[in-house]
């Protein structure tokens, strides 16, 4: 008993390994990088890729919300063409009146309907006590199918007068930092500080961890869910903030199967899936080795096309066996 | 007779894939365009458009229109050749007119009309205009669609043009016909080669993504950048002259439009129209490119 | 025929003179679940400044009256007044409000989260929009200490030991001052120096003035501890006495309705014969180093020590449910690979002493809990026997006394000492020749336990042998043929005949020197 | 205690409402057909809705005993494309020297096949210790990689000569019964069995409740839930089995997005994702349900084409939420 209690007084919060196989794998994997193909390690390549990976990683801290308070949300990736194509819509229709300010409209526009689009996930699952998987494969379905209307199948462009002054929030540096990832860095700094020094996070893994319990402490478990499906939302307007001056529209493909993507890049990272237990630094971890993958298959020279994603899958599968063993 | 023939409604059904990239959005499109102009054109006759994501679910709806009344004729772009022969075959069991848009059935016999596109010639036209402009040296890229027929044939129709010269395709790789898989894609293609002529997307949804990422990249030695299909965004940079992307090909998903009012046709006291119409792929330029404009259609 | 009557002990207390109006009242309470009736018409009245207990046998109802009491469950019928006030609570959280709370049989923790986080659950201590973790942390500490639980304010919940989970959810309840706290068997899991510090937080409470409600098994904490005694049985209140004048063995026939046999078997002649079981240099990680021990033919060995002295983790360990190093034969033979399945086709079982996480599928029935374990011996064909099944749960109610109101039950929502009787028909399912059992009385009322102790001197009686994990020395000295003394993962004295008694055990468990044989005592 | 055997006496097991939410929802759904669409319950289209719905219904099957038994499996669509791929080359390649009986020898590879994919799962998940979630989106990734490399990216189709001997399997009846709907039948019944009257079963629910329960009981939680994948993967074989003479060709598209329905089906059915509970007969209802829907938004010309999808999202949430408010 001494002992176990010696260990355990040791430190505040010891280093535990387990936490560190995200990194781990992430290493793993930009190390084979390296010694595949030389240009990997190019600062464009390097920018590009950690520049990429900002969307699925801002999406993911707010699936690692949804995730560890006991939900799950299937509907991400066509939030995410909806959201962006009712930005698209507000913010052409403002630029006559309002001229590069629409941008910020337009933005504000979203961030208020991917809030709403989260909402209604949330009540949906809470209130109407659906089981998340099926009430969001639904709304995906439905967010999908309304991209699709807007656009009537095309695409629905931005005005070529916001082109440019929109540009920088994708291509633009801030002190030699892509601003994508200095967005990034502001969503997982204020997701980590909401999840590890709030109430509310408290009270999200709560709710992932056992629900009746936190039900009997008082907390308002459907709140607390219907909250981080909000947050989801929110998130994937701000992805969707920095998505549009990419490309300048959106299409029916845009944001298609992110929601996997999302769900794989918060599991490797280490959050379970079962909920309770949340690791934001671990999701942004999970976020660049699917990037990463992604990037090393084009890179090499060693797959056939037809393959890509068979070794992609070898791969994660691989990664997550590695960081397993490492413990 | 005549007169109850005529109040008779006839039915001609719809069949083709769902909107999920831009050339099907293009079809859908011109396919409900279709069905409004005739059915306001012509009471008699009700023109019923279905979508389907996916083959198996394209021979459930050709099932289930079938079933659920008598169909006097089927328009049907089907998603492969292989799949959809037995099933429309079936239809036609029924005394159903047969129209097939894009690609062929395997027995031909089933098709009363057959309007074709042709994917090889796609593929072919590109890989020859570019071999000319590159003469015969150089190296490209490639990015392709979703690993369905329509994309292998496209693919194929470059290749083997491509072949014949000393052009080297550097590299092919899925991009699954979406602007953001084709941007990524493309930066990728970027950092791996220093020294890129051109680059083929086989579809103009791609190539969006694709002259972004060579934008951005700020890399000049890239000559052309192609796509295929005929997107009205395309063709507005062909129409404007622009070093990188002169030609497009069109593959336009008005064909399906046309098809409907061949079929509709006979049933207005025209002769029915029977047999192939093959739609070439020819080059559109800055000069022929106002022909293929429709600056209302979303593709 | 009330009891009263039967029995020669004081009848119900007459009406009380005018005193303040009670901290809690219920009047006419009843639950029923559908067709179920659990309670019916409980009048109850908690004074405060008293310790009240509840005592009843397994399934009286007593749980489920603390939870109509503390808002966890609704009433079907009754009224609860406060102060002189009509009172309804909508859930727990409204009653705790109200000031009061329900420490549960159960325990209920959020497994995730931290010790510090789930005594703060609901209502964490902030530092402007942060949560000051410093400041809980210490409180947590703090209140941790003071009843004598040895865990850390940073430890994930979900890897304590039951004791000290037990120990957080008392801890829980604590935090705040209340005026009615309710203990529902809070000393079940715990072992002698954690209670001894729990009755003393408990008279603490008293003496501030709460009002407190106690349910135990252990009639000797009962008498320890008790102002006034409640005895509810089937359902029913017996009435309510002043503890003094009341002795255990009067409790317990309240309780009953009969009148008790001796509690423990007559002692067996010492066994002989040659090993059943011999283990050698049992070590598990973190847990327990290099025990070694044998059992024979027709012996009971029970094993004592304090809480976290590592016996559970051995046993666990041997079983394969963890990793372990060491040897181990049964019958005379080797048994190198060691799992659940291996052993219990050797003819050795384990019974868990955490029915709830590792024991029963409490969204189960009870037929498919029951056969869970002995599943080839009771379907011996492809197709499930049914039959055999319902045959089987028959007989283990009968046998086990399992007192349940329909076979249709999950397994959840029998009462926790019909749980524990569950859990021990279930594991005999398997006939075995060896059977481990932790706690075996864990939760199991008086009236019961003789049963059991019964049960396992008859088991032993046909040659079989029981080892026998018990953190209640009297149950460890009365049942046991020999004692074996776990410290720090050690096995650190062997007891046998006459120095088998409570003192040593203590001294064993607790003194810094290894015990020799002898048993001198300080 | 007397009472509780009288009641016990009375009947084997009482039936309960909440199960019947999936045959309510799907009354509902077909009620609502038949407002729609005279032509809906016409003999012809019930038959070719039931007899659709087989491919789904049989993998669905499998799936409730891998989502019972505490796992998912992501790749059942991939593995579908895979093993039908593989089915039709080794029947192509056995027909000149077996003619008719490749179909036959054929079929055998494809279950085997299929067990040694479901195996591959539950392998990688069991042993390699890998959330079900990661380990079968990596398997659905390489079987979907293999057959469009089978392919070369186009498609496989069957031998002509084989066309018509095959053809009854899908198009065939038995006494007025359609084919497919015997198989699903005969597939269902013993996965009943094996579930609901076997100890496999028992094992299955065990470990999917309380995998350390189960552990303490003597169940090989790492067995019991590799057998069921190894159920799943015959399943995907059966359904591949049957699948083949209805379109006659493996495409890299085969089977895209079914593990997405089957789930769904499962769901709806009322197996709880997190394991624990199968309710087998609820998974055929949930894929009627689902069958059914795809064909009223063929039926009905209400919808524009581009919001299909969201009225079936639509359609389903209403359904559950309808099931639940019954209850
Ligand atoms: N949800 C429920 N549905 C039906 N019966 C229930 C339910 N919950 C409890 N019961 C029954 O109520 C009775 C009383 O249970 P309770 O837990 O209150 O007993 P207890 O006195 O605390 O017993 P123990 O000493 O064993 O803990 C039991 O017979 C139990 O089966
Ligand atoms: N998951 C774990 N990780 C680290 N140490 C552990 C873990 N589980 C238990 N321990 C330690 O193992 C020791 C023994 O645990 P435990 O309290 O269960 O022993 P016990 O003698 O069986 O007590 P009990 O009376 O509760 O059965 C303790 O020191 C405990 O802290
Ligand atoms: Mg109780
Ligand atoms: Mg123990």
């Amino acid at each position: 008993m001494t002992a176990a209690i010696a260990s355990r007084s040791a430190g505040p919060r010891r280093i535990r390994w387990a936490d560190m196989g995200p990194f781990i794998a992430l290493a793993v994997v930009v190390l084979v990088g390296v010694m595949i193909n030389s240009s990997f390690l190019s600062g464009t390549n390097i920018a590009n890729v950690v520049t990429r990976s900002a969307f699925v990683a801002i999406i993911a801290v707010g699936a690692t919300f949804v995730i560890s308070s006991g939900g799950l949300d299937l509907s991400v990736g066509s939030m995410m063409a909806f959201v962006t194509g009712i930005m698209i819509l507000a913010m052409n229709r403002l630029e006559p009146s309002m001229g590069g300010y629409a941008i910020v409209a337009g933005a504000g526009v979203g961030l208020v309907v991917g809030a709403l689009c989260g909402l209604l996930n949330g009540l949906i699952v809470t209130v109407g006590k659906i089981e998340p998987f099926i009430a969001t494969l639904g709304t995906m379905g439905i967010f999908r199918a309304l991209i699709t209307w807007m656009s009537d199948g095309g695409s629905i462009p931005i005005e070529r007068s916001l082109r440019e002054p929109y540009r920088p929030v994708y291509f633009g540096n801030l002190l030699g930092i892509p601003v994508p990832v200095i967005l990034t860095l502001i969503v997982v700094l204020v997701g980590a500080f909401v999840l590890y020094r709030t109430k509310y996070g408290r009270r999200c893994m709560a709710a992932g961890s056992n629900a009746d319990v936190a039900r009997f402490s008082g907390v308002s478990v459907a709140k607390v869910r219907t909250m981080a499906f909000v947050i989801q939302g929110l998130c994937v307007a701000i992805a969707a903030i920095c998505y549009i001056p990419r490309l300048g529209a959106a299409t029916p493909t845009t944001g298609q199967l992110w929601e996997l993507q999302v769900i794989t890049a918060v599991v490797i990272g280490g959050t379970a899936l079962r909920g309770g237990k949340a690791r934001v630094w671990g999701t942004v971890a999970g976020a660049l080795i699917l990037e990463v993958i992604a990037n090393l298959m084009v890179l090499s020279n060693m797959v056939s096309e037809y393959l890509v994603a068979a070794v992609q899958g070898v791969i994660i599968i691989l990664a997550m066996l590695a960081h397993r063993f490492i413990k | 007779a005549t007169g109850a023939l005529a109040q008779e409604k006839r039915i001609i059904a719809v069949s083709i894939p769902a909107a999920t990239h831009g050339w099907t959005g293009g079809v859908v499109y011109h396919a409900e365009q279709a069905e409004k102009e005739i059915e306001a054109a012509f009471p008699n006759i009700d023109v019923i458009v279905k979508t389907s994501p996916s083959a198996t679910a394209q021979v459930s709806a050709l099932e289930d229109l079938a079933a659920a009344q008598k169909l006097d004729a089927l328009v049907i772009l089907p998603f492969t050749s292989e799949e959809l022969t037995g099933p429309v075959e079936q239809v036609k069991a029924a005394g159903t007119f047969i129209a097939v848009v894009d690609r062929g059935l395997t027995d031909p016999a089933i098709q009363d009309l057959y309007v074709a596109g042709d994917n090889l010639a796609v593929g072919a036209n590109t890989a020859k205009w570019l071999a000319e402009k590159l003469g015969n040296e150089g190296k490209v890229v490639v990015l392709r669609g979703i690993p369905t027929v329509i994309d292998d044939e496209r693919i194929q129709g470059f290749t083997e043009v491509i072949k014949g010269t000393n052009i080297e395709i550097l590299d092919i790789q899925y991009a699954n016909w979406n602007q953001d898989e084709a941007f990524t894609l493309m930066q990728d293609y970027l950092a791996k080669y220093p020294q890129i002529d051109a680059v083929w997307a086989n579809d103009d949804d791609m190539l969006l993504g694709v002259l972004e990422a060579v934008k951005e990249s700020g890399r000049t030695e890239i000559r052309y950048a192609l796509g295929g299909n005929g997107m009205k965004d395309v063709i507005e940079l062909v129409m404007a002259g622009d070093p990188v992307t002169p030609i497009s090909t069109p593959y336009p998903p008005s064909m399906i439009k046309s098809a409907i009012y061949m079929v509709a046709g006979q049933f207005t006291g025209q002769a029915p129209m029977r047999g192939s119409f093959k739609l070439d792929a020819p080059l559109i330029t800055p000069e022929n490119a106002e022909q293929f404009y429709f600056p209302d259609s979303p593709f | 025929m009330t009891m009263a009557e039967a029995l020669p002990i004081p009848g119900p207390s007459p009406v009380q003179p005018a005193l303040p109006p009670p901290a809690m009242q219920a009047t006419g309470l009843c639950k029923a679940y559908g067709p179920i009736t659990v309670l019916t018409d409980i009048g109850l009245e908690i004074r405060a400044g008293e310790v009240h207990a509840v005592i009843g046998e397994n399934g009286a109802g007593k749980s489920t009256l603390m939870k109509l009491l503390s808002g966890h469950v609704l009433p079907t019928a009754g009224q609860l007044w406060m102060a002189g006030q009509p009172v309804e609570f909508a859930d727990a959280v409204a009653a705790e409000a109200a000031g009061v709370v329900l420490v549960h049989q159960e325990i209920l923790l959020a497994g995730d989260l931290t010790v510090a986080e789930n005594l703060f659950l609901g209502r964490e201590l902030t530092r402007g929009p942060m949560v000051d973790d410093r400041a809980m942390n210490r409180r947590a500490a703090e209140i941790l200490a003071s009843i004598g639980a040895h865990c850390h304010p940073r430890d994930p919940v979900g890897a304590l030991p039951l004791a000290q989970r037990q120990l957080v959810q008392i801890a829980r309840a604590l935090l705040e001052p209340r005026k009615v706290v309710i203990f529902d068997e809070p000393t079940a899991v715990l072992a002698n120096d954690e209670v001894a510090a729990l009755l003393a937080v408990v008279r603490g409470l008293r003496d501030r003035g709460a009002a407190v409600l106690y349910i135990s098994h252990r009639l000797d904490e009962v008498e320890a501890l008790a102002d006034r005694i409640t005895v509810l049985r089937d359902g029913r209140m017996i009435g309510t006495w002043p503890a003094r004048g009341l002795t255990q063995r009067d409790m317990a026939e309240l309780m009953v309705g009969r009148k008790l046999d001796m509690l423990y078997p007559p002692k067996r002649p010492a066994a002989t014969g040659d090993p059943l079981l011999q283990v050698e240099g049992l070590s598990v990680d973190h847990c327990a180093v290099q025990g070694s021990f044998a059992v024979r033919p027709g012996e009971v060995l029970g094993i004592g020590g304090m809480i976290g002295s590592g016996r559970t983790e051995m046993f666990e360990g041997l079983m394969g449910l963890r990793p372990a190093t060491g040897s181990a034969v049964l019958h005379g033979t080797l048994m190198p690979h060691r799992s659940v399945g291996a052993w219990q086709a050797a003819g050795l079982v384990y019974l868990t002493e955490d029915r709830k996480g590792k024991g029963l599928l409490l969204d189960e029935p009870l037929g498919p809990n029951l056969t869970l374990q002995a599943l080839d011996l009771v379907h011996p064909r492809l197709r499930l026997d049914r039959k055999a099944e319902a045959a089987a749960l028959g007989r283990a109610v009968s046998d086990y006394d399992i007192r349940v109101r329909s076979v249709h039950l999950d397994a959840g929502q029998l009462s926790g000492g019909n749980q524990q009787k569950l859990l021990l028909a279930k594991v005999m399912q398997t006939d075995p020749h060896v059977v481990i059992i932790d706690e075996p009385t864990r939760g199991i009322d008086i009236g019961n336990k003789n049963q059991i102790y019964d049960f396992i001197d008859a088991l032993v009686r046909t040659g079989k042998a029981c080892i026998v994990i018990s953190s209640e020395l009297p149950e460890l000295v009365g049942l046991s043929d020999r004692v074996l003394v776990m410290r720090g993962g050690r096995i650190v004295a062997e007891l046998a005949g006459d120095q088998i008694t409570e003192q040593n055990v203590v001294y064993a468990a607790t003194s810094g020197e290894a015990h020799a044989a002898g048993g001198a005592r300080p």
